[in-house]
């Protein structure tokens, strides 16, 4: 989750996309249901959370024959107007994909008693919002682990976007992992301010690489597309560097000759489940789930064995079993 | 020279605005070798014309004859072409730029992709050499005085080989001197053979520089007469169309308290110089002290420094014996002086403000605009109408932009609302630039009315006619000092022009 | 009343209609390039609009920063400035707000009213400093702003953070109810709309721009500073002190702005990666009003109902939804260059007259 | 790591981040030193960059590889003149208020970009990422010098070409005929006309230049930082070069100190954020040093700085 924040500067403004659901083999369960989606300020195709959020949406359709829509916010101002614009319309279901929502979804949830809505990455204490958080800080170990079982120099870097604590929870749960397994490593840290500034991320980049690091894990949205840049460069030129990816596996948009691995946060999964569950009946309303590890919605994708020797790999399963279990507790700041 | 020839013949030009006709149906006629002046009061056309001849204006009827051919000119360049050269009203100099690079601008010499700045040099010194300009290629235009640019206009003209020059009142902002050097200048270039057309207020100049004179009056020609048959009061008579008296009636007056003292001013000037260097005057009630001198010696800066619009770095300005030294032009103006500014666009009037709004300019805070925060639009409107009249301010109505006015109206406005003020001092400066002869007579008129209702007058100005006419005494100022006196009453041209050029004052002088 | 009669003079008010028409003439075109129809756009924004009041509400509630922004603008044009800044200005009056209304805890009748000053004092210093500098310093006033604007939004980031945040989260604790500016009674009639006193107050502050600039004293010298500030000086006032006071004066609306979207619409303050841009929106209201305060006041609805309205258009023809800015940004074009659209109208106003000539 | 080392990579990162600046800044020398002020520069280099993101993409589809960039940058330079265009048109033509029209570029241009990549790209308010971007080239031998090789001979190949164009317009402003020309046109507008310069003409020039090398300030950015267009891609850069403008006093060296100056400020805040101490000082400070630095140097050493004299002012003959 790092893609999170009101940028850019208009007020008013929407995007739309409709998923009717007629396609495919749909079993037409949900042909009575329309489910509506609010995007923050990312927008629908951030190769982020609120796209993947929009893929689940996607397959729901194809799955149930559910009407799907989504709209984008251009501001925070906008954020309420259209949780409504679903809300108003009579949908079954209204998600509010990114923290920044839980002001304007809790008061539309307060409102409109008999609506139905969702939120990632924020508690709402509401009977009819379903809260979903994710425990990043615990894959955010996993992969310090690796960073510190790999790195070669000792060096490590960590960019971030903005310094919340959301991001807080990525670093604290990294520099644990790293620690946990490489004392003596050192981990710079580069809050560029900014998630969706990539050529803060390059620089950031640019000074670790030059400064030693040689693994860099970034939680910085749009940013981190910088970091990517600079170590492809670098990769060109002949220079071991690697880049561990955020939120999605992304190895598949930047490619494995420079990822690493990924903290994957499943937002696919959890907004597939809880939109089925709806469909199916049994609205998760009034509940929050802090999804981990132990619900495999944080962690490492399987393409990471390209990259992760298999001891490595082995490890953090060592870790990743121990976190389970409550051996290990993960600081979150 | 067979001034038999023909070098520029206008037929029946007509150029209309929204609104007025500002030529109407124009005949004038050129000879080559000829100087030919064009009079007329503000606003009767003569800009106008001149700029549909150098192709800036095209006219809505009539024909354009150069050399005995009829063209159409549809651009400076064209003219240009043509070798029409035209020294306009305003100056149109680069000022950043240096004379050279104003001279060549457009038609620059290159070496390579280079401007060749050497070979530039070179031809601007040899031309001027030629017709006795005398200009330093290398200097800033906005370096040296308005004498030395309109010598680099007229340079510009030459450069481009005109062989018909047109001066747009070249002598309003000139020195005595310099007028006087201009005055040669076009005789020689009458004597190589080149036509030329010159606009003036100044009866004497005309009748002093030109073979003939065409007069206009609202844009119609009114008639075309050679200077051998005819005198200043003719002309002056056909411009206004009425009788126009040169005098100014003064009577000998005991001037009265000291109004002013200004004692050992110091300032610094733009460029780190010291712009005044201890000056010392007193003035009087019910006297006018004239300060002669060239432009540039330190005159603006007196008057800044006497309103408080800059800070001196040491002496004192006192007003009616009280210190008013470094005080705001605020408290300046409350203590009862009225200024009269020498850029009237820059200074004296916000453009963009009716006529009515400028006629408080300077006293909208005083409780008779409104006691509260509150502007009271009708005192200052009843005001406007008062003034207007009074001051015979010409325009479409109080409510219109100040911009629309002419320059002349323009002065007006500025002399009624300073007058109103009824101060004890009134600064004029240079209260008669760019006038015609109705409204110079005008202003001297006000000018000496206020001087006999027992207000102190400092006048500045480059003209010695308006000094003479107008002052009591005349001090003379060189180089932030002042030179020393001379009496009014005693024309001598002679000992006020050493004077200027930085002699002190002889016996004769107080100096 | 020379702005009634401006406004209502013939030219001034063809040229802006005919403007719009264009303006949606071009959007229209952009978007049958882009293969959408275009009627059925216009038809859903308009929808969107008017369909319910809660959209009504929440159009109003997107408009009224804008009219104090677009004030901010046309006030330091009107005296010779161009306030870029006002996008820094209105994120300080943001702050000043929460500042107050999160850390004191007094009766409403005080603590709101103290939370909009200081929100305004905030804008007010804030664009007071580029008019110091310019005034004292000569520093152009654009590029000052500029970099204040950057300031501002670091600053009140740190300030959020560090003394006034939720725990846990990335804004402001919530601003106590008594210094809430809320309209219960418009809220409850537009169905939860974000309806707030600021959209009175910007109503107000349109008529105080008229009263300050054209009816007191204070408002003749900024405008004389604004026109020609040698003969202000001239004048006897204080130019200096008259453009920190234009700037300040600026400041204070575009302050106004963000305290209005705190206390009113959001109850706390996150947080921001960039400045909410109602700012650079306000440059271009104020020159669709021309400077006049009726006419921003008209241009921040135009603006305001169209960017709000979008989002209709999205919904209901799937058009993208910067398809408003191409409108919005053609329609001040076509203002600016008033030349253009005579030049179209041509035709049209010709036969009109020659038909006027042929009946008399 | 050694100072040298540090010296080296700070002066390195400070050319990346001054090069979009400095064909910018330079793009609004042009068209300034005509008369014709340009708040358009964000959004001529939104224009740029969004030209170059989509011209790369569609030359690498076309199978182009390496090429690809330089087709984009070319193209973002061709997209700058053409949307100018609009700027030149109204404000020289039509003589309407140049600022105005300077803000109307820059609403409509991010306006159009962005509608034009969610028509392009199936809705994606961002273009795909890029395959083949600038690299920074190695000068052979030269980038083995101490310092001097990290610092200034590894460095992409726009950041040559802007210095090398700074050099140029200078030659081009203060030794040609037509920079004299550009130069007069631009301080007093009337004289030129009176000497047969044509304002609209040189005008003309200038502005469309200003789109070309904004266009080229744009597509820096694509091509050497974000490999994709978006909403934020360009987030005040474009004004920031203006700043580097009027603090470089319409001079095309004295931009280019700015830029530098500006870019040297933000490459610090990144690198200041490495040492021990700073951990102790809020990031903001750090965001707000550059700019922060800019309005000190501004209060403190330069004053007024002198805008040609026309600037802003439409030429209309027949006013006086
Ligand atoms: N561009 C213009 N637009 C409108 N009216 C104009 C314009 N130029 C000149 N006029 C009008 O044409 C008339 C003639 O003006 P012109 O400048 O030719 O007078 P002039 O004889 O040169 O006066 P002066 O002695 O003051 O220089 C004036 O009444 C003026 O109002
Ligand atoms: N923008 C304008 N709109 C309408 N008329 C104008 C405008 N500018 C000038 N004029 C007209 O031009 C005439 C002459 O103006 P101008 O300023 O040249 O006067 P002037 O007598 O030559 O004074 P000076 O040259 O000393 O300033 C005025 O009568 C005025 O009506
Ligand atoms: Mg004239
Ligand atoms: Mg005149």
């Amino acid at each position: 989750g790092a893609k999170n924040n009101n940028e850019g500067g208009t007020n008013g403004g929407a995007n739309e996309g409709t998923n009717e659901g007629t396609k495919v083999e749909s079993d037409g369960s949900g042909k009575d249901f329309k489910i509506g989606m609010v995007t923050d300020v990312g927008g629908v195709h951030d190769k982020s959370f609120n796209q993947s959020a929009w893929e689940a949406l996607e397959t729901v359709t194809a799955e149930t024959g559910a009407v799907t829509k989504f709209l984008e916010s251009k501001g925070e101002a906008d954020m309420e107007p259209n949780l409504n614009s679903f809300v108003k319309e009579g949908y079954n279901l209204t998600w509010g994909i990114g923290f920044l929502f839980n002001d304007a979804l809790s008061k539309v949830a307060k409102e409109n008693p008999d609506a139905k809505l969702a939120v990632i990455d924020s508690v709402i204490e509401a009977p009819n919002v379903a809260s979903i958080t994710f425990a990043e800080h615990e894959g955010s170990f996993l992969v310090g682990v690796v960073a510190g079982l790999m790195t070669k120099t000792n060096k490590i870097g960590f960019v971030g976007g903005m310094e919340i604590p959301v991001i807080k929870k990525f670093e604290a749960g990294f520099k644990a992992g790293v620690a946990a397994v490489k004392p003596d490593a050192k981990v710079e840290v580069d809050y560029t301010g900014d998630f969706g500034k990539p050529d803060l991320g390059k620089l950031a980049a640019a000074t670790m690489y030059d400064g030693g690091v040689d693994i860099i894990f970034h939680a910085a949205g749009g940013t981190g597309n910088g970091v990517f840049n600079e170590a492809k460069a670098r990769k060109d030129n002949g220079d071991a560097v690697w880049v561990i990816g955020v939120d999605k596996d992304q190895s598949l948009e930047f490619g494995d000759e420079i990822t690493l691995t990924s903290m994957m946060k499943g937002v696919e999964a959890a907004v597939h489940k809880v939109s089925k569950d709806l469909i199916a009946g049994n609205f998760a309303g009034g509940t929050t789930q802090e999804l981990g590890l132990k619900d495999d919605a944080v962690g490492l994708p399987d393409t990471s064995s390209k990259n992760v020797p298999a001891d490595v790999l082995e490890k953090v399963a060592e870790y990743k079993a121990k976190i389970v279990s409550g051996e290990i507790k993960v600081p979150t700041e | 020279m067979d001034r038999s020839l023909t070098a520029v013949q206008l037929k029946g030009i007509t150029k209309r605005f929204p609104g007025l006709v500002a030529n109407d149906s124009i005949n004038f006629e050129l000879k080559k070798g000829e100087i030919h002046a064009l009079l007329g009061e503000n606003g009767a056309g003569k800009s106008t014309l001149m700029n549909i001849l150098f192709g800036l204006y095209q006219p809505d009827e009539g024909e354009i004859w150069i050399n005995g051919k009829q063209t159409v000119i549809e651009g400076a360049s064209r003219a240009i072409e043509l070798g029409i050269g035209m020294v306009h009203q305003h100056f149109k100099l680069v000022q950043p730029f240096t004379v050279a690079e104003n001279i060549v601008l457009g038609n620059e010499p290159v070496k390579g992709l280079k401007i060749d700045y050497k070979l530039a040099n070179e031809k601007v010194r040899t031309i001027s050499e030629r017709y006795g300009l005398k200009v330093d290629p290398q200097a800033r235009i906005k370096d040296i005085t308005v004498g030395m640019q309109q010598r680099v206009e007229i340079l510009k003209t030459l450069y481009r080989g005109a062989e018909i020059v047109i001066f747009d009142e070249p002598t309003a902002v000139l020195t005595v001197q310099e007028i006087e050097e201009l005055i040669e200048i076009i005789r020689n270039l009458a004597a190589e053979g080149k036509s030329i057309i010159i606009i003036t207020h100044k009866l004497k100049e005309v009748m002093a520089l030109a073979d003939s004179v065409t007069v206009i009056r609202r844009g119609k020609v009114i008639k075309t007469v050679t200077t051998d048959e005819t005198n200043e009061q003719q002309l002056a008579e056909l411009m206004v169309g009425r009788d126009v008296s040169f005098e100014v009636k003064k009577t000998k007056r005991e001037p009265g308290e000291v109004i002013l003292a200004v004692d050992n001013l110091k300032m610094k000037g733009e460029q780190g110089k010291n712009a005044l260097n201890g000056v010392s005057l007193d003035i009087r009630a019910g006297e006018i002290l004239g300060i002669a001198g060239v432009d540039g010696n330190g005159q603006s800066e007196l008057i800044y420094a006497i309103t408080g619009m800059r800070k001196v770095e040491g002496g004192a300005v006192k007003l009616n014996g009280r210190d008013m030294t470094n005080h705001s032009p605020r408290d300046v103006s409350v203590a009862g002086v009225g200024h009269i500014p020498e850029d009237r666009h820059k200074h004296g009037l916000v453009l963009d403000f009716s006529v009515s709004e400028n006629m408080i300019l300077n006293t909208y805070f005083e409780p008779e605009f409104g006691k509260t925060m509150f502007i009271d639009y009708k005192a200052m409107d009843t005001l406007s109408d008062k003034l207007v009249k009074e001051f015979d301010v010409r325009s479409s109505g109080i409510h219109t932009h100040a911009r629309a006015l002419s320059g002349g109206n323009q002065q007006k406005a500025i002399i009624a609302r300073e007058l109103h003020k009824d101060p004890d001092l009134l600064i004029a400066v240079q209260p008669t630039r760019g006038l015609d002869i109705g409204a110079i007579e005008y202003v001297h008129k006000r000018l000496v009315q206020a001087r006999n209702e027992g207000k102190a007058i400092l006048l500045v100005s480059f003209e010695l006619d308006e000094l003479y006419a107008l002052s009591d005494r005349i001090a003379v100022m060189y180089e932030g000092r002042l030179m020393g006196e001379v009496d009014a009453e005693k024309r001598d041209d002679q000992q006020l022009g050493l004077m200027m050029a930085g002699n002190k004052a002889t016996a004769d002088g107080r100096g | 009343m020379e702005m009634l009669r401006k406004i209502f003079s013939k030219s001034s008010i063809l040229i802006p209609l005919v403007a719009i028409i264009l303006g949606l003439i071009v959007g229209a075109i952009a978007m049958l390039a882009g293969g959408y129809n275009p009627i059925l756009a216009y038809s859903s924004l308009l929808d969107k609009l008017f369909s319910t009041p809660y959209n009504l509400g929440e159009a109003i509630r997107a408009i009224t920063p804008l009219i104090f922004t677009g004030l901010a603008v046309s006030f330091a044009f009107r005296t010779g400035l161009f306030n870029i800044g006002v996008e820094g200005q209105f994120v300080m009056g943001m702050t000043g707000a929460t500042i107050i209304g999160v850390l004191l805890d007094l009766p409403w009748y005080i603590h709101a009213p103290l939370a909009i000053i200081t929100g305004a004092v905030f804008g007010g210093l804030w664009a007071g400093i580029a008019g110091y500098l310019k005034a004292k310093r000569g520093v152009n006033e654009v590029i000052s702003s500029i970099m204040l604007n950057w300031i501002a939004l670091f600053l009140s980031n740190f300030i959020v953070a560090k003394f006034l945040v939720e725990k846990g989260q990335q804004k402001s604790m919530t601003v106590h109810e008594s210094a809430m500016v809320k309209i219960d009674w418009l809220i409850k009639l537009t169905d939860n709309a974000r309806m707030h006193w600021g959209t009175i107050i910007a109503i107000v502050c349109v008529i105080v721009f008229y009263i300050v600039l054209w009816r007191t004293k204070q408002g003749y010298e900024l405008r004389a500073v604004g026109h020609n500030p040698d003969a202000a000086l001239y004048a006897g006032m204080n130019v200096n002190v008259t453009m920190v006071k234009s700037m300040f004066i600026s400041g204070v609306f575009a302050g106004l702005g963000g305290v209005f979207e705190i206390l009113g619409v959001f109850g706390n303050q996150t947080v921001m990666a960039a400045s909410p841009g109602y700012g650079f929106d306000g440059i271009a209201v104020a020159l669709l009003g021309g400077n006049t305060p009726i006419g921003v006041l008209l241009g921040a609805v135009l603006f305001g109902g169209l960017s709000y309205g979008s989002a209709g258009m999205s919904f209901g023809a799937g058009v993208p939804p910067e398809v408003v800015r191409i409108v919005i940004g053609a329609v001040i074009f076509f203002v600016a260059s008033h030349g253009l659209v005579k030049w179209f109208l041509k035709p049209f106003l010709n036969k009109r007259a020659s038909k006027r000539k042929e009946a008399a | 790591m050694d100072v040298l080392e540090i010296i080296g990579q700070l002066i390195n990162t400070t050319l990346v981040f001054s090069t979009a600046l400095i064909f910018t800044a330079l793009g609004g020398m042009y068209s300034e030193r005509s008369g014709v002020v340009n708040i358009g520069l964000e959004g001529l280099m939104v224009s740029g960059a969004f030209a170059a993101a989509v011209a790369t993409e569609y030359a690498i589809q076309a199978g182009l590889g390496g090429v690809s960039p330089w087709i984009g940058f070319i193209a973002a330079a061709i997209y700058g003149v053409l949307f100018s265009l609009l700027h030149a048109i109204s404000t020289i033509t039509f003589r309407a208020d140049q600022t105005v029209v300077g803000v109307v570029i820059n609403i409509l241009s991010l306006g159009l970009s962005l509608y034009l990549t969610k028509s392009l790209y199936a809705g994606s308010g961002q273009t795909p990422l890029l395959e083949n971007v600038f690299h920074k080239w190695q000068i052979p031998f030269l980038s083995d010098i101490p310092l001097l090789g990290r610092a200034i001979f590894t460095a992409y190949p726009t950041t040559y070409i802007a210095l090398a164009l700074a050099v140029i317009s200078y030659f081009i402003l203060f030794r040609t005929p037509f920079g004299l020309r550009l130069r007069a046109v631009g301080e007093h507008p009337s004289s030129a006309d009176t000497v047969g310069i044509s304002v609209t003409k040189y005008r003309y020039i200038g502005v469309l230049l200003s789109g070309a090398l904004a266009g080229l300030g744009g597509a820096t950015i694509t091509l050497t930082t974000t490999s994709s267009f978006a909403h934020n891609t360009i987030s005040g850069q474009g004004f920031i070069a203006l700043a580097a403008l009027i603090f470089g006093k319409w001079n095309p060296l004295g931009l280019v100190g700015a830029a530098m100056f500006f870019g040297l400020a933000q490459a610090l805040r990144s690198f200041m954020q490495r040492f021990e101490f700073a951990q102790q000082i809020p990031a903001e400070f750090f965001y707000m040093l550059p700019y922060v630095l800019t309005l000190i140097v501004l209060a403190g050493a330069v004053g007024r700085s002198n805008a040609p004299s026309a600037l802003g002012q439409p030429y209309d003959p027949a006013k006086r």
